[in-house]
C-alpha cells in the first residue's frame, strides 16, 4: 500500500509541475501566481499521501499549515497591485 | 474489510490523480488566462477532494479524518477566492503583455 | 543513492546557482532572492547531514534539526529587514540602483555626503 | 518508488532555483520561489524532519511569499533600469566559473562524508526524560540549546526595531503599512472572517501539541501571525500604532521571561537557563506561551514593514 502512495504522490507532483512549466512562463503575472497557488493543491496532496504512506501522524499538520497559507501570496499580489491603481480598486466604493 | 478498504483507496486516489492529470491537459490545451484557470482551479480541487476520500480508510482516528476532510474545504474556500480575486485583476489589466 | 547523498548533492548545486544569482543579477531584489536560494541549499545540505545523523529510533539527528528551524526563522527576518531597507531606498530616492555612479531623482540625500 | 520520487523532487527543486535566477521578471521570479519552499516542505517531510517541514510550510511557503510578492510588485517600475546594468560576460562567466568551484568543492565533501555519520541522538535520548517532554526538538530548543533559542527571540525583536528605524520622520511612531480598504467586493472580507478562526485554532493547537509531537511555537506563532495579517489586509482592522505602550510590553514579554527564567536557572541550579531538577517541564512551558504572543506580534509586524502613517488612521 505505501508503494502505491509514494507512487501516487509522485505522479500527482509530476502532473503538477508539467503544467508548471507551461504556466511560469506566463504571459502575465496573474498566471503565474495562481499556478503557485494551484500547485500548492498538488502540493498538499502529495504531502497527505506521504503522511498515509509513512503512517506518521503529524505529516497532517503540516498539509494543514499549507492549506492555511496556500492562497496568501495570491492575496498579497491582488493587494498589492490594486494598490497600484487606485482608480480601479475604488470603482465599487461608491460615495 | 481491511482488502475492501485498500480497494477503495487505491480507486479513489486513482481517480483523483486523473483529474490531477485532466487539469494539466487543460492548462496545456486551453486558449487563455482565463479559460487555463477555470479548467486547472476546476481539476486541481476535484483531485484532492479524491484524494482525501480515498485516504480516509488509512487515518487511525475520527480525528484524523476530519482533519483531512478540513483540509479539503481549507483549499476550496482559499482556492475559489484567490481565483476570483485573479480573475479580477486579469479582467481590469487584461491578458497584458 | 541514499536520499541523504541526493538531497546534499541538490544543495551543492543550489548553493551554486544561488551564488551565480547573487553575483549577476543586477537588481536588489533579484539579489535577496539568490540569497534566499543560497541560505536554502546551506539548509538542506545540513538538513541532509542531519538525516544521516538517524539513530536511536529517530528520522534523523535531532539537535541539528531544530538549529535549522532557528535558522529558518532568522533567515525570513533577515529577508524581512533587507525588503524593508529596499522599499525605503525606492521611496527615497525612486530607483533601487546599487551601483554608485547612477544618477538619483531627488535631493534627500545631498547632505549625505 | 521513494527513490523516483526523490529524484524528481531534486530535479524540480533545481529547475525552479535556476528559473528564480534567471527569470526575466521579478514577480516570476517570485512566484517560481514560492513553489520552490513549497517543495522543499516534501524535500524535509523525505529527510524525515517534520518540525523542519512545518517550519518551511508556515515561514518558506507562507510568509515569504507575501513579503516578496508585494515588494516585486511595488518595485516593477524599477527593472527595466536594473536589467540594462546586467554585468559583462567576463564577470558572469568569472561568477560562473566561481560557483562551479563552490559546488564541486561542497559536492565533494558530501560524497567524503564520515562513515557511520556522527550524531547527537542517542545522547538526546538519554536525556530527554530530565527535561519531561516528548518532542526531541523541542528538548533541544528549551532545554540542550536554550541559549540558541534566546538569542534568536532577541534578533527577531531586534530586526523589528531596524525595520521600524526605517520609518520617515514624519510617521516615526505611527501606524506600519499602507491604509487598507475595505474589499469592494466583499470575497476578502468574507475569508478574513471565516478563516482566521479556523487559523487561530490551528496555530494554537500546533503550538500545544509542541512539547510532545512535531509542532511548536514558531510554527504556530506563524500561522497567528498570517490570520492576523489577513484581518488587516481587508481591512477589518487597522496596524496598531508602533509608540503604543502594550505593544511594546508585548515585544519586550517572551525575551524578558525567557531571561527571568535564565536568571532563576542560574541562582537555584547553578547555571544560567539551567533548570531546577524537578521544574524542567513547568519552566519551558513558562518561556512557550511568553514567547508566543511576542513571536506572533514581531512576525506579522516584520511583514507589514516600516511606520507609513500618522496615528490617526
Amino acid at each position: 500500500m505505501a508503494e502505491f502512495l509514494v507512487g501516487a504522490a509522485a505522479f500527482i507532483l509530476a502532473m503538477v509541475a508539467l503544467g508548471l512549466l507551461r504556466i511560469l512562463r506566463g504571459p502575465g503575472d496573474a498566471d503565474r501566481i495562481m499556478a503557485a497557488q494551484l500547485l500548492g493543491t498538488g502540493g498538499i496532496a502529495a504531502v497527505l499521501l506521504l503522511g498515509a504512506a509513512t503512517g506518521e501522524a503529524a505529516t497532517v499538520d503540516v498539509a494543514l499549515t499549507l492549506a492555511l497559507l496556500a492562497a496568501f501570496a495570491a492575496f498579497a499580489f491582488v493587494k498589492a497591485k490594486l494598490a497600484q491603481t487606485p482608480g480601479e480598486s475604488r470603482t465599487a466604493d461608491g460615495p | 474489510m481491511s482488502l475492501f478498504l485498500d480497494l477503495w483507496t487505491v480507486v479513489a486516489v486513482v481517480a483523483g490523480a486523473f483529474f490531477f492529470f485532466a487539469g494539466t491537459v487543460g492548462l496545456l490545451r486551453f486558449p487563455d488566462s482565463l479559460t487555463r484557470l477555470h479548467a486547472l482551479s476546476k481539476a486541481d480541487n476535484l483531485g484532492l477532494g479524491l484524494v482525501v476520500l480515498g485516504l480516509l480508510p488509512q487515518v487511525d482516528s475520527v480525528a484524523a479524518g476530519l482533519k483531512i476532510v478540513g483540509i479539503w474545504l481549507l483549499v476550496l474556500l482559499s482556492g475559489a477566492t484567490a481565483a476570483q480575486w485573479i480573475a479580477r485583476t486579469l479582467r481590469h489589466s487584461g491578458p497584458g503583455p | 543513492m541514499t536520499a541523504a547523498t541526493l538531497f546534499g548533492l541538490c544543495a551543492a548545486v543550489l548553493i551554486g546557482v544561488g551564488l551565480y544569482g547573487l553575483i549577476v543579477n543586477p537588481h536588489p531584489l533579484r539579489k535577496i532572492l539568490s540569497f534566499n536560494v543560497v541560505g536554502s541549499g546551506v539548509f538542506l545540505l545540513f538538513g541532509a547531514i542531519a538525516h544521516r545523523g538517524a539513530a536511536a529510533g529517530m528520522g534523523g539527528d535531532p539537535v541539528p534539526q531544530a538549529l535549522l528551524i532557528t535558522g529558518i526563522v532568522v533567515a525570513f527576518s533577515a529577508t524581512a529587514l533587507a525588503v524593508a531597507l529596499l522599499l525605503r531606498l525606492f521611496d527615497e530616492t525612486g530607483s533601487v540602483t546599487l551601483s554608485s555612479d547612477a544618477p538619483a531623482k531627488t535631493g534627500n540625500n545631498a547632505g549625505a555626503h | 518508488m521513494t527513490e523516483v520520487l526523490n529524484v524528481g523532487l531534486a530535479a524540480l527543486i533545481l529547475g525552479l532555483a535556476v528559473w528564480t535566477i534567471v527569470a526575466r521578471e521579478a514577480p516570476a521570479a517570485v512566484a517560481g520561489f514560492i513553489v520552490y519552499g513549497l517543495l522543499l516542505t516534501l524535500v524535509w517531510l523525505q529527510l524525515q524532519g517534520i518540525d523542519v517541514a512545518l517550519t518551511e510550510a508556515a515561514i518558506g511557503g507562507g510568509l515569504t511569499g507575501v513579503l516578496l510578492i508585494s515588494a516585486a510588485v511595488r518595485l516593477r517600475s524599477t527593472e527595466s533600469t536594473a536589467r540594462a546594468q546586467r554585468p559583462s560576460a567576463s564577470t558572469r562567466w568569472l561568477a560562473a566559473a566561481l560557483s562551479a568551484a563552490v559546488t564541486g568543492a561542497l559536492a565533494t565533501c558530501v560524497l567524503a562524508l564520515p562513515e557511520p555519520a556522527p550524531t547527537l541522538a542517542p545522547e538526546v535520548l538519554a536525556n530527554i526524560a530530565v527535561t519531561e517532554v516528548g518532542n526531541p526538538i523541542t528538548a533541544v530548543l528549551l532545554a540542550f540549546r536554550a541559549m540558541d533559542t534566546l538569542l534568536e527571540a532577541i534578533v527577531l525583536l531586534f530586526v523589528l526595531i531596524g525595520v521600524w528605524s526605517l520609518a520617515p520622520d514624519r510617521a516615526w511612531g505611527g501606524r506600519p503599512g499602507l491604509l487598507q480598504q475595505a474589499d469592494p467586493n466583499g470575497m476578502l472580507d468574507y475569508v478574513a472572517r471565516v478563516l482566521p478562526p479556523i487559523g487561530i485554532v490551528a496555530g494554537i493547537y500546533i503550538f500545544w501539541i509542541g512539547a510532545d509531537y512535531p509542532g511548536g511555537k514558531f510554527q504556530g506563532a506563524t500561522l497567528l501571525a498570517a490570520m492576523w495579517l489577513l484581518v488587516m489586509m481587508a481591512g477589518l482592522a487597522d496596524a496598531p500604532p508602533i509608540s503604543r505602550r502594550w505593544l511594546r510590553w508585548l515585544l519586550v514579554a517572551g525575551p524578558l521571561a525567557f531571561i527571568a527564567v535564565g536568571v532563576v536557572g542560574a541562582v537555584m541550579a547553578g547555571a544560567f537557563l539551567a533548570y531546577p531538577q524537578g521544574y524542567a517541564k513547568s519552566l519551558i512551558l513558562v518561556i512557550e506561551f511568553a514567547l508566543m504572543p511576542t513571536l506572533t506580534v514581531v512576525l506579522g509586524l516584520m511583514l507589514l514593514g516600516a511606520p507609513q502613517r500618522g496615528e490617526s488612521p
